[in-house]
């Protein structure tokens, strides 16, 4: 039943619809609930929507990430990657649900019952809490606060205590050194993450994410910026390794310590795991696109689109990483984050403090000019003692 | 809550040490290899390393088999290069019989062995990687080459990885016709995979800095522990046994044997990629020279027709070879008989494994994992 | 509004309580942040949610993860012996917690106008929050990052210390 | 400068990921029960037993040198016998063990009589360890023109040779039939 009238408008208003198509869909269920329910009962119904929406969302989308990294890192290997089950293995997410469930779940025997059983849950709600804050669209983020950003940080360094917990709770040496290497990797990338982030809240004045995206409208994102960049590639880094991902992949690194702090752990627990650390992965990537990279914002297509486009660009580059780097030791880790990314992440300010006060033309070159020797001195420093270049060797009779 | 040994009493903080074994079941030992690490924090205190889990009585087994009868269990000694493994027992035997072994079987030994030597540090390279933590990239592409070498012996001996492919003075069969310009092309298209590698790996900052000042096997200790092979020239020792003994037609083939510096996982991962751009030139060389001819000589042919009743004149010899591991010599001892007296195998990983503890004091866990990676062992040699 | 209160307030006071009678040390540091998360819900509820969010980010990011290092890296602190021989007086604990909280009534009730402050619903914004402390409560502000600068400096002298000796 | 050998790695990595989709052998993959790696001629997997016409009439002559030659001893034989109880020239019962068989060709080599060869089928998974795997002498014998379609080579030379000997020990025989006819009353 067509509409006959809609034959005649042009590509931008299809577009604005399709853009609004979420937001009208609930106004719609709530007119629906108005004309029915009680007032108390439809702000329940309004909050439940979006809850469930996102909790549907989560599991898919990490579901779906698990067959792209296999997808991705496989094709970098010159191999298919997973193509049997469904098409193009997109059945296989499935196939992994039903065999982590079916799978047989191991307490081992000295192992505090409590904590092996609590653990995955704590490490997988703070994941699944943040996606209600990241900006899914236009005027399509579940929870707008006023300290949106700030409570991001929060809950993600919650984390760390229930990766601690899982471990300390198995009882074995693997997991007792991977749970020392994640919570001392975790805590010491949070704060350049965190300075990194600061940049964007100096320039824009504001800790919500809604308003920093609406900063960046069109075309003028803040990556364009000499600070913006330095920002995203910093906080990048800083998030690669918040999620424990190569080459800072030390608290599960399988070639040294079997499988870190979730060593004991099979069955959905292990799962679980798995599903917060792909989660992390998304709601960082999703975070950094809103803070640097503009959100939603983009020209033509609908915001949502934008949104998923450069989130999954961002976890690319991720995965891209996972199937080229080998992985740091632990004290080049903890010297990277606090001689090198801390730094980075303070000049940068200084970058921005000037950016807001000087003319543009000044600021640029300004910017730029310290961002570059600040570089070039930090690289220096870092590398003065135990990097040779090109290391001499003979060819003997 | 771990059965921890009581660490000598420190005034400030006194720290628990941790005894981990770093155990028989483990993704990166290279097989079944156990490390009892006694750590303070992360840094190695002390490192017993346990081996035997792979024993399969190899010597004593061959005690009581004809002399070819042991040929193909040489195979299972290195799995990854069977065919080195077969010319040093080979070797060992023509020394003892007096057989002498004619022209073309000496080149396709010779090409057999460098093509070996590819397979070998190919693959070294990528699990040296994957220790590393490069998620599988690096073996997966050591992997795509080591597949075509495979399939050239597959052509020529019938099977991959147990070729059993030399008997004693020559080789069990000629070449297949396709066989030499399928080589040379897999000879001439190596050097941009090794370029690509390098790109890939060398100049990588995190490879640098994981490798670099780690391990480092200083030179008089690596000659008195008589480690051998590119573990020894990457500490700056020239000993290379193709050059010394020259045994076979080696010295007609101009290369040249390179040696690090240092003597860090870095040098060690290096001087393989140099050994296999030499390689390639001797297989190069090879390829020209190559002559028409019988492939096994008359008194061989008999032998290899009934091995049971094959008589070794009495007397021990011990030929040795230049394997891609190091120096892998076999010591046999003969009545007479039909059967050897004693068979012993010197293999280079396990005398080379012996200095594990000596590098890995004081570094991390994760360097233990590497140094090991980088002083390239396989159980089935070290375990016999 | 009131009835999330009293709930919070429940779960505050019972966590409170298990947080200190508990045997196995690693459940009493879980109570603990349970404490934590309660207290940053009750400001959430009074609307001072940058207060809140900084009191989880502080209290159970890190506070917490220290008391577990604590509980963790001291030799067999969790095992039961501890308990064995100590008798459990409950009659001081309740003699000294009520003595604390008269005090703080006391103090909180002489000074401001408890009614006026709960029912204003000014929304507390983080820039006049940024303002106020770096121009009226400037001293307090410097005051608290000179023992923070203090703090860091003591513990790397401690692991220079220890590296000095080690290597 | 600090990052460029990390950024050629990854330049590496993304020239193998496009090259997937684009150059023809970007892909290394073979996928296997569709698709098949041509086969080796001298590949050898379990051994056979060949007979020229009939089944019953294997070349095997029950020599047991194959069996005294296998460094692992995986064959046993028993010579077969007639009606009066003379041994007969064929195998009554032939068997190898495939649980033990390392299918190092040793077997192939030493026997005299071109009876044993080293077949290419590997695809020989079974349920039972204990007697499926333990091939009998029908299970192992194949008819000489599955030898020829497998490893056409190899099968001219040796047809060749039989054909050599064969009119080798024809000569030799012509001249003793003449009184071994007058014999046979």
């Amino acid at each position: 039943m067509l509409d006959p009238r809609f034959r005649g408008s042009d590509i931008k208003e299809c577009m604005e619809n399709l853009d609004q198509i979420f937001v009208q869909a609930k106004r719609t269920v709530m007119n629906l609930a108005e004309s029915v329910l009680p007032q108390p009962l439809v702000l329940l119904v309004s909050m439940l929507i979006s809850i469930g929406v996102i909790a549907a969302i989560g599991p898919v989308i990490m579901m779906y990430l698990t067959w792209l990294e296999r997808k991705v890192v496989g094709r970098i290997q010159n191999r298919i990657g997973p193509n049997r089950v469904g098409k193009f293995g997109l059945l296989q997410p499935i196939a992994d649900g039903i065999k982590m469930l079916t799978k047989e779940d191991i307490v081992p025997e000295g192992a505090d019952h409590i904590l092996h059983f609590l653990s995955p849950v704590l490490v997988v709600v703070p994941a699944l809490l943040v996606l209600g804050l990241l900006p899914w669209g236009r005027n399509m983020a579940a929870v707008d606060l006023q300290v949106g950003l700030l409570l991001f940080f929060a809950i993600t360094s919650t984390g760390t205590l229930s990766i601690f917990l899982g471990a300390w709770g198995s009882r074995n040496k693997f997991s007792l050194l991977g749970a020392l290497r994640a919570v001392a990797q975790l805590i010491s990338y949070e704060i350049p993450q965190v300075f990194s982030a600061v940049v964007v809240i100096m320039h824009t004045q504001t800790i919500s994410i809604v308003e920093i995206v609406n900063a960046q409208p069109g075309f003028n994102w803040f990556v364009f910026t000499p600070w913006g960049f330095t920002g995203l590639v910093l906080f990048y880094i800083a998030s690669v390794a918040e999620c424990n991902r190569t080459p800072f992949d030390l608290p599960e690194a399988e070639s040294e310590i079997v499988a870190g702090f979730h060593t004991e752990y099979s069955g959905m627990k292990f799962a679980l795991f798995y599903m917060a650390e792909f989660l992390q992965v998304f709601s960082l990537s999703a975070l950094a696109a809103a803070l640097f990279l503009g959100g939603w914002q983009g020209p033509f297509l609908p915001s949502w689109i934008w949104f998923f486009l450069k989130t999954y660009g961002l976890i690319f580059i991720m995965l891209w990483f996972r199937g080229t780097f080998p992985r740091l030791r632990v004290d080049q880790l903890m010297g990277f984050a606090w001689k090198f990314l801390l730094p980075m992440s303070m000049i940068n300010i200084v970058v921005v403090g000037i950016w807001t006060y000087a003319s543009p033309i000044v600021a640029w070159v300004l910017g730029i000019l310290i961002i570059a020797i600040s570089f070039g001195v930090l690289a220096k420093l870092n590398t003065r003692y135990h990097i040779e270049r090109n290391r001499k060797f003979i060819l003997a009779e | 809550m771990t059965n921890t040994i009581e660490t000598q009493t420190r005034p400030s903080l006194s720290t628990q040490q941790l005894e981990v074994s770093i155990g028989p079941q483990h993704p990166s030992t290279h097989g079944v290899f156990r490390m009892n690490v006694v750590l303070d924090g992360e840094t190695i205190v002390k490192l017993k390393p346990v081996m035997g889990y792979l024993h399969r009585n190899h010597e004593q087994l061959a005690e009581n088999m004809s002399w070819l009868g042991s040929m193909p269990y040489t195979d299972r000694l290195d799995y990854f290069c069977s065919m080195t493994n077969n010319i040093a027992y080979a070797l060992a035997v023509e020394k003892l019989m007096g057989i002498d072994v004619p022209e073309r079987a000496q080149y396709i030994r010779v090409i057999m062995a460098e093509l070996t030597r590819l397979v070998n540090h190919t693959a070294l390279v990528g699990f040296l990687l994957n220790d590393l933590g490069a998620f599988f990239t690096p073996v997966l592409y050591a992997f795509r080459e080591r597949e075509k070498i495979l399939d050239l012996f597959e052509s020529v001996a019938g099977s991959r990885m147990m070729c059993n492919y030399m008997r004693f003075g020559g080789v069990k069969l000629d070449l297949p016709d396709g066989f030499v310009d399928c080589a040379k092309a897999i000879v001439d298209n190596y050097p941009p995979f090794l370029e690509e590698m390098e790109r890939l790996l060398t100049k990588n900052e995190i490879l640098m800095a994981r490798c670099q000042n780690v391990g480092i096997l200083l030179k008089d200790l690596a000659v008195n522990a008589s480690v051998t092979g590119p573990v020894l020239r990457a500490s700056g020792v020239n000993y290379d046994i193709r050059k010394i003994d020259k045994y076979g037609i080696y010295d007609r083939f101009d290369f040249k044997v390179p040696l690090g510096t240092v003597g860090d996982v870095y040098d060690r991962y290096y001087v393989r990629i140099l050994e296999m751009r030499e390689s390639l030139k001797i297989l190069r060389q090879a390829f020209k020279e190559l002559s028409a001819g019988p492939v096994i000589s008359q008194k061989g042919l008999i032998a290899a027709k009934s091995p049971r009743n094959m008589k070794v004149p009495a007397g021990d010899a011990y030929g040795r070879i230049e394997a891609p591991k190091g120096e892998l010599g076999f010591y046999i001892v003969s009545e007479g008989g039909t059967k050897p007296y004693r068979y012993h195998v010197r293999a280079p990983s396990f005398i080379n494994l012996t200095i594990l503890e000596d590098m890995c004091l004081g570094h991390k866990v994760a360097d233990a994992i590497i140094i090991l990676g980088s002083i390239d062992i396989v159980l089935g040699e070290v375990d016999r | 509004m009131i009835a999330a209160f009293y709930l919070i307030s429940v779960v505050l006071i019972v966590s409170a309580v298990l947080a200190v009678s508990l045997r196995n040390l690693i459940y009493c540091t879980l109570c603990a942040s349970v404490v934590f998360i309660s207290s940053a819900a009750l400001f959430f509820l009074l609307k001072a949610d940058f207060i809140g969010v900084v009191q989880i980010l502080i209290y159970v990011g890190a506070v917490a993860t220290l008391l577990l290092f604590a509980v963790m890296l001291t030799k067999n602190l969790v095992s039961r012996q501890y308990y064995v021989g100590q008798k459990r007086k409950w009659s001081y604990g309740i003699f000294t917690a009520s003595a604390v909280l008269w005090v703080l009534i006391g103090s909180i009730r002489s000074q401001t106008n408890l009614a006026e402050l709960v029912t204003a619903d000014h929304q507390l914004s983080v820039v006049s929050l940024g303002k106020e402390m770096l121009t009226a409560f400037l001293l307090p502000f410097e005051v608290a990052s000179l023992l923070l600068t203090a703090a860091m400096i003591g513990g790397i002298v401690i692991a220079l210390e220890e590296k000095k000796k080690s290597s | 400068m600090w990052g460029t050998g990390v950024l050629k790695g990854m330049a590496v990595t993304i020239k193998n990921f496009f090259d997937t989709y684009t150059s023809k052998n970007g892909i290394f993959t073979v996928e296997y029960p569709e698709k098949r790696l041509p086969e080796k001629e001298r590949f050898r997997n379990f051994p056979i037993l060949v007979y020229d016409e009939k089944p019953e009439e294997l070349r095997c002559v029950a020599c047991d040198i194959c069996a005294k030659e296998c460094p692992p001893k995986c064959i046993t034989i028993v010579k077969a016998k007639d009606a009066q109880g003379k041994p007969l020239k064929q195998p009554e019962v032939f068997d190898i063990d495939f649980t033990v068989c390392m299918n190092c060709g040793i077997c192939e080599e030493t026997c005299p009589f071109d009876a044993i060869y080293m077949d290419h089928e590997f695809e020989l998974a079974e349920y039972d360890r204990m007697d499926a795997l333990i091939y009998k002498k029908e299970r192992l014998s194949r008819p000489w023109t599955h030898f020829e379609k497998i490893r056409p080579t190899d099968a001219k030379e040796i047809n060749e040779r039989r054909a050599k000997d064969a009119t080798k020990t024809a000569a030799a025989v012509k001249p003793a039939p003449p009184q071994a006819s007058n014999q046979q009353t």
